[in-house]
């Protein structure tokens, strides 16, 4: 059986990716699961210098998902070339890396830097992050900005590029075709959703950025309709992901187009969830005969009438 | 390394309305666990609520021939998951990974040396297998407990089977000493000065203020953090707490593997 | 203790509403709960005409939540005026009902006929329904399109009117604000996300309309702070709802800013819901010390520093 | 009047690897439920699952001098509600809301009349209490009653004592007559014709089988209708069935108010 995939010049072992700023650097889980074995990593969100992010508290659970505020913390991209990829490399992980600015400039500044490094398979442009002022979501909240953003970092790197998609817009397929236009080799989707939470005994915000990011199973099928959609407008393969927890979750999101899946609060429930994901899907083509996961890609089937009724 | 245990419900002792002591057949968890370190739990299987929950390892179980069998959480309901596991049904499965975070640096019996373990409520789970280990290597042990009342002091036979000393405060004066733990252990530290080292588990504010006392009389001072985390192994991000940056300002760590035992004089308190 | 809240001209006994499409036409809960201790009823969105809906299966559950794509199947305005009313009326409802149009002049026409007729205290306009082609949230997804279709029914009728917004825009807050400049007199928000679900075995939707609208306690923190944003943006009262199961979520929409709630999906979960919300906030504002619930609408604390640390 | 009860589970009675009869303490809505009539499951307390089940009331439990005492449900394992009821353990509480739509109208027995019921696997549930009724009022009574295979035929000695005549079949042919029930039905109806009434639950298929062989008989004929129902009290218009409009075309009538018992002739199957 053949899980690998293709997105894009990548070529991928399998499709399942840990999610960006839900797996650390990738080193934190050596120690639970095998790097290599996973189709990518994509690492935490990096600026060019380090950020100590939001105050605590940063998360707050809701229902069937979490709401986070982190800020984007993080040790800035000249130290994670020379702290984190080396045993990233070591581990034969592929590595993704999540790039953020709050300028064009940063954002070509940081991807540039990465070409430059040893072992970074492709760059995934943070344009959606909602839990900072400046940059980030602004351009991924304008059709121009994700235009410019795309445009300006494909022309400063050969590596393969995929800006991540804010799900806080009217129409996404529209920026996923923004994006195709700017040069993107695939697109990622979702970013988390808006959201808060108050404490109604101190009617205070529960985290302390007042408003945070939505993730997890609850906004599974906000997600699974906007990859379907962007499949209807866009060439480019998509990157699902929004509240995947187990094989099946990760099967829907392929056959709604998706040619790869990312999974980010799932893994905090099961850092063991990698394994049994592959597993998962490897018993269903068994069971469906099929001999290829990338036969399942963009597969849905809404032209059949439905079967109405439920049988006993 | 961490494992995930399905782990059956051995026991379950309630010990008033809100607090029990759940016994978890995790006999390998229990085995690798050092005092102070927690295991993330997951008391059901559907996804609500969904993310797991941190909880100190309060005892490890040990056949009679000393071989781990299982371990035990001194739970305080306050919530979800911690209302599911008040109501824990023996044979239940919970999912538990751990051990997990750095565990309390265990002092010497040296000369003079002493420890001073300061519990406010429920941090008294992170004291157990700290006390077990500090009088195994015959370090003079006196345990500062404080609690909102008297029928919430537990386990104190635990302690003083294996020959801590007791100092108990109530803050309605029902049992021990009338007040808060700070003041009893205000006085000690001010007769032992850096002989003691102390170790603090409770209330964000009594941490605060013991590691402030500890810095005042000179002792060594370590506390245990209890910050929402959200994966118990440095994904998230969520379990941050602000520490001294050496140049100035402050640098976030992630209390989940960066603690939760971390230096009381590290932290920038509130 | 003094639950009522006012809503334009209107005044309401307590601001617990159920919500349209989730109380049918509001007799059919006759049975189980006393219609006139509610705040107010909001009946399932009528057209001028009737119409069946789409076919079954209309609904499925997902991860604390549920989608569904009933189609507005209804019995059309005349015949609701003619059959639901009389009962509605002799049972002391505050009747509010959720007007549906494929053009401008339907919801006109719809909403006047609601005028002539005795017995209906606001009419709720639904320009955000994302289960259905024609009209609706077309109106919905584009400024004027609000603007006109709230001042053309505003010319049209004295009733209070309430604008529905739908959550599948980028910028609620200015969409309100169309609303209020076209005249209307509160809004109410959210209507359902636009989600779907793939079944892996068949490939195909689980519901027959291939998409659907995400209701239910996961898209609560996503409500919640669409309401806290149009709370600083508008002047009008707002009509919170998403997710809301019991008297704390009904009290953080209005902590967060609104002056009423709804509730739907949890009356399918529970429909002798109404007197527990009623006296879950008694008993909030008892501890509360507080003598009217309208004190709280909007008084989200966002100022205050967070005590970062839980205590044990 | 529906009532919501949280209603203990009395007993849970495993009758297959997929199967179980459980037995809930629900007396006030078992004393007022009519055959056929459903109720509104909720199995846990949290938001997932977060709707409840529809199911049949399968038995009325009855005290010696006949007072309901509670009632019984037939549960096949399909799903996460039908899971956790397949798990439950007596003592647990389990949210009950019923009784719920309209009942199976039940014949009286003039001349030559009989009643035919034809359940398909889980369908079984809708015909207890029909047949007691029908029984009551001396009814000839046939059960056709078709399963996959023959350790699925569950609660025979429950219609046999009762003096029901048994069809069976089965689909593996281990019991029973080898094949589907609708064979032995359609050489019944032949011979019987408009003397039979005919009640069907099943797969959707078999009742729309049934109800045209029932037409073709020219016998009256009903089915217990299983939608998938939001909420059971015609709030959601999730559980709707087309059926024939009066000038042609055709209208969607939700089946929880409108059924789940409605006549097999007015519905427009597929
Ligand atoms: C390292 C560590 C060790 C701990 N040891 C113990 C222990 O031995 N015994 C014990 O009773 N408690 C312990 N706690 C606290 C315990 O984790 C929380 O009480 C528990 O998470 C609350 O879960 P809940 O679902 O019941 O509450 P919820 O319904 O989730 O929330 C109730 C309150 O608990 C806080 N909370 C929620 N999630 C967390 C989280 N992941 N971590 C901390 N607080 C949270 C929330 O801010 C909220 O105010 C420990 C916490 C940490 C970080
Ligand atoms: C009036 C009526 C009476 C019924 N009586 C019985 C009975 O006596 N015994 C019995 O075992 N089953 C009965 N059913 C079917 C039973 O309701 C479903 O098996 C149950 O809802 C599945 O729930 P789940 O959470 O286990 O499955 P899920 O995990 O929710 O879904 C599994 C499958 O079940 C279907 N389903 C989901 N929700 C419903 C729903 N609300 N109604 C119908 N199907 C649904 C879905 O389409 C899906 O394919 C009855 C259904 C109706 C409408
Ligand atoms: C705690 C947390 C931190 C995140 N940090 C980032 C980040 O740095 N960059 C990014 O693009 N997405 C980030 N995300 C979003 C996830 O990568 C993912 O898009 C989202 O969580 C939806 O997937 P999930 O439901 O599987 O978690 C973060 C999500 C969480 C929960
Ligand atoms: C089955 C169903 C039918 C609905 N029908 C309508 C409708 O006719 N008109 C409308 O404005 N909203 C309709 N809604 C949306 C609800 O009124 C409400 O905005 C939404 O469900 C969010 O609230 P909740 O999470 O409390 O259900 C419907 C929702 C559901 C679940
Ligand atoms: S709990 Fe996730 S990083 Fe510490
Ligand atoms: S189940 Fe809700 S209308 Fe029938």
């Amino acid at each position: 059986m053949d899980l690998s995939v293709t997105i894009g010049s990548l070529h991928l072992k399998n499709p399942v990716i840990a999610a960006s700023g839900c797996f650390g650097y990738g080193v934190e889980y050596a120690g639970v699961v095998d790097l290599s074995s996973l189709g990518g990593i994509v690492v935490k969100g990096l600026f060019l210098e380090e950020r100590e992010g939001h105050p605590a508290p940063r998360i707050v659970e809701t229902p069937a998902g979490m709401l986070n505020a982190i800020g984007l913390q993080g040790i800035g991209v000249r130290r994670f070339v020379d702290e984190k990829l080396p045993e990233l490399r070591a581990r034969n992980a592929t590595v993704i890396v999540n790039v953020c600015g709050t300028t064009i400039d940063e954002y070509v500044e940081v991807s540039r830097i990465l070409s430059d490094a040893d072992g970074v398979a492709a760059i995934e442009l943070n344009i959606s992050c909602p839990n900072i002022k400046e940059g980030g979501i602004q351009f991924g909240c304008s059709l121009s900005g994700t235009f410019d953003v795309v445009s300006s970092v494909r022309k400063a790197t050969r590596l393969p590029i995929f800006p991540k998609l804010t799900p806080n817009v009217t129409d996404v397929a529209s920026f996923a075709r923004a994006a195709e236009e700017g040069g993107a080799d695939a697109v990622s989707l979702v970013n988390t959703f808006l959201a808060m939470v108050i404490d109604i005994e101190t009617r205070r915000p529960k985290i302390s950025n007042i408003v945070g990011g939505l993730s997890g199973p609850a906004i599974r099928p906000i997600a699974v309709r906007m990859v379907y959609e962007c499949r209807q407008v866009v060439k480019i393969p998509i990157l699902g992901m929004g509240g995947i927890v187990d094989a099946r979750d990760a099967l829907e999101f392929m056959i709604a187009g998706a040619s790869a899946v990312q999974v980010g609060t799932a893994n905090f429930v099961d850092p063991f969830i990698w394994p049994k994901l592959l597993d998962g899907m490897r018993d269903y083509l068994q069971r469906h005969s099929l001999a290829r996961i990338s036969d399942l890609i963009g597969t849905v089937d809404v032209e059949s009438k439905h079967k109405e009724w439920i049988s006993s | 390394m961490a494992l995930d245990v399905a782990a059956e419900v051995l026991a379950n002792l309630p010990l008033s309305a809100d607090f029990n002591r759940l016994s978890l057949a995790a006999p390998a968890i229990a085995a690798a666990t050092a005092p102070g370190q927690f295991v993330m739990v997951k008391a059901n299987t559907s996804h609500d609520p969904l993310l797991r929950r941190p909880f100190s390892v309060f005892e490890v179980l040990r056949s009679g021939d000393g071989t781990a069998t299982g371990l035990t959480i001194l739970n305080k309901r306050i919530g979800a998951t911690t209302r599911l596991l008040y109501d824990a049904k023996p044979g239940q499965r919970i999912a538990c990974l751990g051990p997990l975070g750095l565990p309390w640096p265990v002092i010497d019996a040296g000369t003079k040396r002493e420890a001073c373990l300061v519990a406010g409520g429920v941090g008294l789970a992170a004291f157990a297998i700290l006390a077990e280990a500090l009088v195994a290597r015959r370090v003079k042990t006196t345990l500062f407990y404080g609690a909102r009342t008297g029928a919430e002091l537990f386990s104190l036979d635990f302690f003083r089977e294996r020959g801590v000393s007791l100092v108990l405060t109530t803050e309605d004066g029902s049992a021990g000493e009338h007040g808060r733990v700070t003041a009893p252990l205000e006085r000690h530290l001010a007769e032992r000065r850096s002989a003691a080292a102390v170790y603090a588990c409770g209330p964000e504010a009594m941490m605060a203020a013991v590691a402030r006392m500890a810095m005042r009389f000179a002792c060594v001072c370590h506390v245990a953090l209890e910050r929402v985390m959200g994966c118990g192994l440095g994904g998230c991000y969520s379990c941050v707490v602000p520490v001294r940056g050496e140049a100035g300002g402050f640098h976030h760590l992630r209390s989940c593997i960066a603690g939760p035992v971390m230096s009381g004089a590290q932290i920038l308190w509130e």
